[in-house]
């Protein structure tokens, strides 16, 4: 189990071989990775996240703690970045390995659903002549309710 | 009643509004809502901050907790408003 | 959208980042990777997958076309080895992007669920001393029957 | 009545029951359940390929079917186990 709370970019890509390579005798792997994405007629032009250093890793650790008693997983992997970052770049990947398909694939939405509204990051989306901190959907709440776990 | 010091650290937008990212009081609260009460009557930077609560979220030495929770022995109280990560 | 059937190995890690970097603008990368596994008391060697050509392509590409109408997806890649196979090998992959997170987990456990029982392979694993076909499985049968669709 | 040429495919257990993966054979079936009635004709290995229809699937002309499906006009009929992919 890992978790890299980082400043610094990093390749998807790369860390799905390794992770795939380290974590042995496994049938499937699952990754989600979130991207800094433009979008509407005033774009993104970057994204500031700002974290809660003292807090993230642990919360992170208990997420993926939780994750582990539920289901049947072998390995997981959690990057998270902060700071400044920019469009096409890497936020943040979870990854998750298990003997079946099914332990992974809802091991990794679990885990996103609760790192979207749980764990301590804020995101501010910079546009020109504006920036303004994310709203907190109501559909990722829902999404995390859904899991009806006591978190 | 005796009084207890904490370190209270603000994100995002609660920070912005406070215009500070961390300090020390001294408080007299039992709960975090005892002490949003004390820290709104701290200026009206503090009020703008703290004028909805529902939009705020509260984490009592680093766990997430509800507004009326307890605060006696916390050495720190974080603010902050819903999470927006992955 | 890209659909390789192919006896070559490849890397799951390579093919994210490639995929990620031709997709352009989008919020989120799944895949989903599946490796030859050893298991049990007599522990498979290798896996001799049989596919039928003339059909393979095509049955993959109307299931990535049912993804893309049901689900807001920018792009797909699916890859799936057919030949010999061994330990720690990646079998197949899916790679789905899209704006938001819901739309790339649920298409690509859709494109899972539907490569498992309706694309036109066939496992053949060998154990020291014995070899035998992999019988499809009930588990499968329902998983696609869940999306209760007409493919 | 006339005859059809069809080339018919086996694969998996089905094509090492038959002995062969492909074929050509000339069929008056208009449907894949009077085609496999034709092919249990075809000797014992053949028997023992179709003795369980329910453990089979066809596809005619590369298409995915029911045993109740045409195969008038077909060019291509394939018998297999459920598949495995993935």
């Amino acid at each position: 189990m890992t978790v890299r709370i980082q400043s610094e970019p990093f390749d998807a890509g790369q860390e799905l071989s390794r992770f795939t390579t380290q974590t042995g005798n496994v049938g499937a792997v699952v990754t989600f990775t979130g991207i800094v994405r433009s979008d509407g007629d005033n774009p993104v032009t970057k994204l500031m996240i700002e974290h809660y250093p003292a807090m993230t890793e642990r919360a992170v650790a208990l997420m993926v703690d939780a994750a582990r008693e539920r289901w049947s997983v072998t390995d997981c992997l959690v990057i998270h970045r902060f700071g400044e970052l920019h469009i096409g770049e890497e936020i943040m990947m979870v990854a998750v390995s298990s003997a079946h398909r099914a332990d992974s694939f809802e091991a990794a939405q679990f885990l996103m659903d609760y790192l979207k509204s749980r764990a301590p990051f804020w995101k501010k989306e910079f546009r020109t002549g504006t920036a303004a901190w994310v709203d907190g959907k109501l559909e990722d709440e829902n999404a995390l309710r859904q899991w009806d776990s006591e978190l | 009643m005796t009084s207890n010091q904490i370190d209270i650290v603000y994100f995002a937008w609660v920070r912005e509004r406070v215009g500070h990212p961390r300090e020390r009081i001294s408080s007299r609260a039992t709960t975090v809502m005892e002490l949003i009460d004390e820290l709104r009557l701290m200026g009206p930077e503090y009020e703008a901050a703290f004028a909805d609560i529902a939009a705020l979220r509260v984490a009592v030495d680093q766990q997430l907790v509800t507004f009326d929770a307890q605060v006696g022995e916390a050495s720190e109280v974080a603010f902050f408003p819903p999470m927006t990560g992955g």
